[in-house]
């Protein structure tokens, strides 16, 4: 991929505008068009921009309400795909081009990036960061309010970069990705990062502080030191096992919290765990 | 006093809301909102920060995917932590007011999102009336009265809410405390088995494995760990590159020309 | 009281032979026998342990493959625990002990086994002759002799070589004795050689090496050296399945449909 | 692989008999059958309950009697199979069903069979249980007496529902899993496990403790502090490839035992190795 | 008793420049060079060791290959060592020597090459007059010229630079020395990015990165970092093997027989 | 490939005297040959002996005088090859065997056997053993004199049973090897090896020491424990990725050593590092 694109000043002042509105894609949700209804407020001015003709502003507009939805991080991508189809069919003699072309790239990018959005932003990026945060409010340091800044660059870098080639690179690259699997490979190279941080963070986050200890013929035996001699952050594994489990046979999210709560409390009342 | 503590915390909880949505800043993270929320209620920020990360663990790991949205920690965070720095209460306390505040508050955003669709016809009306004005005033108002109902939510909370929470908090026996302790420290098992749900897949079980033992053995933190996820998520990215490659190639020669292998090279 | 105790070490014998065969128990492993047989002689079981640990450390990694036997490590076991009980000896001596012993003892279930062998005609005789009665009486007869050999071999051991034992225990030098004790620290190395001459295979050396990289750096325990063994192997079982998955295509698309593929997807 | 399987009563209570029987199959062995002899009176009952006819009682059980050797732990699957074709063979009409078939499936399964269970069995369970029963054997600690029952688990597992699918789903899934390769893969995975867990015992339990010192320029040398600064746990490696190597140029084992000994006690009279 | 360290220095220099080309035994390792330097300066050899390994690790990772050399370490190394041992100086100063004269020293060896270049034609017609002896003749001169002006450099710069370094080194205020110590440490930094330069491939990335957290995270020394180094390398060659194998059975089914998969099986 | 090879007498003699001579193959190194003229010195005596004839023998010191570039320590496989086909060339029948073949097998391995060894040899071997040689002279140990014995058997080995290998057995087995990719697949689990080794390097042998602290709040403020907190040796990283950058964009290693050292003395003029 050359990074050598040149843009017009129209070209830039409208990038840099498509760029912040997209800022508000996650607002204003509904129910039966997700994001349809910030898109089209956010692409407002560009198709103001793109179609002197009013008609065909307007008819954009009715058409881009439709149904949309990906994680809102990785819109540019098909933002910048988007306009320069918009572009093609405002310079292109009045029916010749089907628009039914660009609802087909939203619907089919949408999906697939949501994918890899989500499991990077959601499952990898947002549980390290939010991980070092914790390890550093937990102490009260301060410097945890400098962290978004690092935390914000793959956001940023996503949106800008995404929109400029899918502006000018069109959907050739994309699509061949997906063809190729390389977007497949990259989604389950994020899950395995995600998986393994998990992983980790079960071992160091979630704290099942065993306290019962007896006698047995005079010695002194104490259940936690037991269990980690087995195996260290055995309960921790096995209390998220239990939760996966019961999550994965579809039971509420809501429910399983319950339980767990309920679980805690049971378990220090019955002098096994405590603090 | 209260009113004034109503106010800031409805301010808190608006700008906390706000950066759930703009720009998918969540990861601007809630301390900030929390090192604010001590600053305007007079109190200190690194005790927030404290309270702020109990409450964050508990939280950990829960993500709304599509539709489904178990918690709504921005809420229950704000509340949480506010609470328990007005009545200068122990980060346990935090936890056990956040947790049933944020799944209580997904009813507020539903009902949002409910009037929100009802609206979507508006817009459509708007847009064949060719009304530009009508349709960014709505969007306007709609984002106008997200932000106020969650103002109002947390404002009302405090006022109301205080005195009874710190009558409720100081007849919590000692031993309900260390239950809620103990309950608090188990809870981020739910996140991180959602997040498990969300991307498992029997062949990211050994990575599973590996991130458990190396944190578990080696008490490695947390950046560290994600390195080594890094680590395991490269190395099965280019084997399955090569081995991808061979599949195409196979295709390839069946068919067309070969210049597709070297996408990647360089 | 030599008698007693003969005739218990006969008996934790029997047991311990009887375990040996009987559903491959065999993991149900000498400790629990160790136990029986100080408890049985008036000894402190944890001694017996401590004891039995040394002993099973000289055996670590023997094992029978097929034909070959190369250590009767259940009699050798056995006695040498038991010697070192009743004669309040350290573990060493149970290691002297039972090294030698172990090896001695394959005699014994060579000769059962040539009996065995030399019974299969009478077998085949009791089927042709269509006697059940017969056929199960040899069945049973052949585990009793098997038991019974063990138990006299225990019993007469005990009972004849105690006397002798103690002497020669006794007039063991001290150099002899660190001699002895190195030795039975190196012995492991004969059952993990053995181990690897039957798994070998040279794409295994890189994992070889991390186990042993892992414990040499790390000093991690067993446990977590097969976690992380565990790891390596469900990583390149994932991946063998992927590369597998290409070829099976490759021949299936020469061949037949495609359905075989998803045979572990889930 | 469906796990609702329905077994009728008289199924339920063979399949019960041959679970137990089974356990014997180690007993009795011989050179020239191994586990033939126990074959037979194994699975008795069951051929007495199959084959109403006399004559063809008589004649599987001659017909039974023949060189069998595998893995005991695994033996469940190849009887389950086995009792499912010999419930054929007494359903066919006389001649029709070609008992080959039973003899032809035996001796085809028992070999991988072996090869998988003596690998995961003896390679790889029994090594890591072993390891941590003599970690907590050491300290004299009782809770040793416990580690049989999770040790246990995957032997009754595997003989249990190994006879079980067996007898119901038939050759063709283990004939399938050999062809694609699976069985293979999965003999390769446990013996990864297993070479890396001997990795790791080589460091942590083969003992190799040098006592060696002296002065040097008034500065003392101390022979094991060398060798670790290159390499820690160094002589035990060594000594265990040298093990290595001599059983693969196909010493007995019993001579590298003794070597072993000898060597012990030659480098502790040298002054070398102490304790 | 200037003369006679010049003269020795002269001599461990040659020494060191004969190794840099003979049998490549460079891994010979200037540290023998820097021992036998003491031993004749009469200084003590472990005080040589110390202030070697601090130049050696300012010029770790610098190789030559192919045409490039940027710095001849082994001349910086010798005269460095050298400065710092005659005039009793910490390994800081030695560095601080060895640096710039490795750098310049490179242009003497380009004269040297610029020299034997010319020489080729001079062999060529040597061979054309048929003459053996004129050819060995030129070989060794070369080889002596090669020597002695090493030798000459060395011996040079000690007889004459000693005074000048001497005063040098003692206007040195002390922050410089410290910036210096500083620059040095940082100085492997050029050496890893070399090599890093000359061996990498994005895909080499995931094991970059997983040898950096080893080192950083489990404070593993060189020893254990190299051989997971090695453990990463063979798991790769021998998935690499295997997917090799398909690509090759692939083309060979296409075209001949299948006998090349087992080159390596054994 | 076997490893009985028989040898005559003269063979032997002719294979040990190659041995030594080729240790001189680094010497008198030109622009223009670059090992060329040393190549012609070490086959002197082997040409020599092959050519009886005087005429052969010349020509063969004329056509080997060109140019020639390889890992010294992989000469030996060439030069086992090239002498082996000397000799068919002398055992020919005048003119009937082409010598250009000598040349293009000299031209056609020396490339891929310095990949091999200049990344074997400079980029893992050597930078392993220097490593571990720096930690013991960093102490003062003269035991560091005694490493390089073990450094250099591979560079024997490599030597020897190369040029013994490709004398004997021809270039068959490498040429299938290169074909195979088998010689890719071994430069690139030696480079793996190098670039985790590197990658080590860097942590334990680069340093920033960071001294700078200061009061905020009354609390002391130690930058370097900060940045231990995000990242342990955080700085040696980024210099040295900074330091690939700028060689990756071809800026000459000497402007980058300079721009190290300069960048070493403002840091710790500015208060930031120290010792
Ligand atoms: O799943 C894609 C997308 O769906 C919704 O829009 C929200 O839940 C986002 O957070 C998510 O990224
Ligand atoms: O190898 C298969 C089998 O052979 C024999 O029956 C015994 O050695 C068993 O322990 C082993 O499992
Ligand atoms: O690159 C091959 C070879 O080139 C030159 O001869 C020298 O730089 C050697 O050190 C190097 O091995």
């Amino acid at each position: 991929m050359t990074n050598k694109i040149k843009f017009t000043d129209r070209e830039k002042k409208l990038t840099r505008r498509l760029f912040w509105r997209n800022m508000f894609l996650g607002f204003n949700m509904s129910y039966t068009r997700q994001q349809g209804v910030a898109w089209d407020w956010v692409h407002q001015p560009v198709y103001r921009d793109i179609y002197k003709d009013d008609d065909q502003y307007w008819e954009a507009m009715q058409r881009n309400l439709e149904f949309f939805n990906t994680t809102p991080n990785m819109v540019g991508t098909v933002s910048g795909l988007a306009v320069s189809m918009e572009e093609e069919n405002a310079k292109a003699p009045k029916g010749t081009f089907d628009t039914a072309g660009i609802s087909g790239m939203k619907i089919g990018l949408m999906g697939p990036l949501a994918g890899i959005g989500d499991t990077f932003f959601s499952g990898v990026w947002g549980l390290i960061i939010m991980g070092i945060a914790i390890s550093f409010a937990k102490q009260g340091n301060l410097v945890v309010a400098a962290l978004p800044l690092i935390a914000l660059i793959p956001n940023i870098l996503i949106r800008w970069y995404g929109q400029k080639y899918g502006y000018k690179l069109g959907s050739q690259y994309i699509q061949k990705a997906v063809e190729d699997g390389v977007m497949t490979m990259f989604t389950k190279a994020s899950s395995i990062v995600g998986v393994t941080v998990v992983g980790g963070m079960i071992a160091t986050l979630v704290k099942v502080p065993v306290v019962f200890k007896t006698k047995i013929n005079g010695t002194v035996f104490e259940l936690q030191k037991v269990l980690d001699q087995i195996l260290p952050a055995m309960l921790p594994l096995i209390v998220t096992i239990i939760c996966f489990w019961l999550l994965r046979k579809n039971v509420s999210p809501v429910k399983v919290l319950i339980g767990v709560v309920i679980a805690g409390f049971l378990l220090t009342f019955l002098g096994i765990t405590g603090a | 006093m209260i009113l004034y503590q109503a106010f800031v915390v409805g301010l808190a909880m608006a700008f906390g809301k706000w950066i759930n949505a703009y720009g998918s800043f969540a990861q601007l993270m809630p301390f900030i909102t929390y090192i604010l929320l001590a600053i305007l209620l007079g109190k200190n920020p690194a005790q927030a920060l404290i309270i702020g990360a109990a409450v964050e663990l508990a939280f950990y790991g829960v993500m709304q995917i599509g539709a489904v949205l178990p918690q709504d920690t921005a809420v229950g965070g704000v509340l949480g932590v506010a609470f328990a720095l007005i009545l200068n209460q122990k980060p346990a306390v935090a936890v056990a007011l956040a947790v049933p505040i944020s799944m209580l508050a997904v009813i507020v955003w539903n009902l949002l999102k409910f009037w929100f669709t009802a609206n979507v016809e508006v817009f459509e009306k708007y847009i064949a009336e060719r009304n530009s004005h009508k349709f960014n005033r709505l969007w306007w108002i709609q984002i106008g009265v997200y932000e106020l109902a969650y103002f109002l939510l947390a404002f009302l909370a405090i006022l109301l809410g205080t005195a009874g929470i710190k009558a409720f908090v100081n007849s919590i026996p000692a031993q309900f405390l260390t239950g809620l302790t103990v309950a608090a420290g188990m809870l981020p098992a739910v996140g991180m088995a959602m997040l498990l749900k969300y991307v498992w897949n029997i062949a990211f079980l050994p990575f599973f494995i590996a991130g458990f033992a190396l944190a578990a053995y080696l008490q490695l933190p947390i950046m560290a760990i994600s390195i080594f996820g890094i680590v395991f998520g490269l190395i099965m990215f280019f084997i399955d590159r090569d081995i991808n490659n061979i599949k195409t190639d196979k295709k390839v020669s069946n068919s067309k020309s070969n210049d597709e292998g070297d996408f990647f090279d360089d």
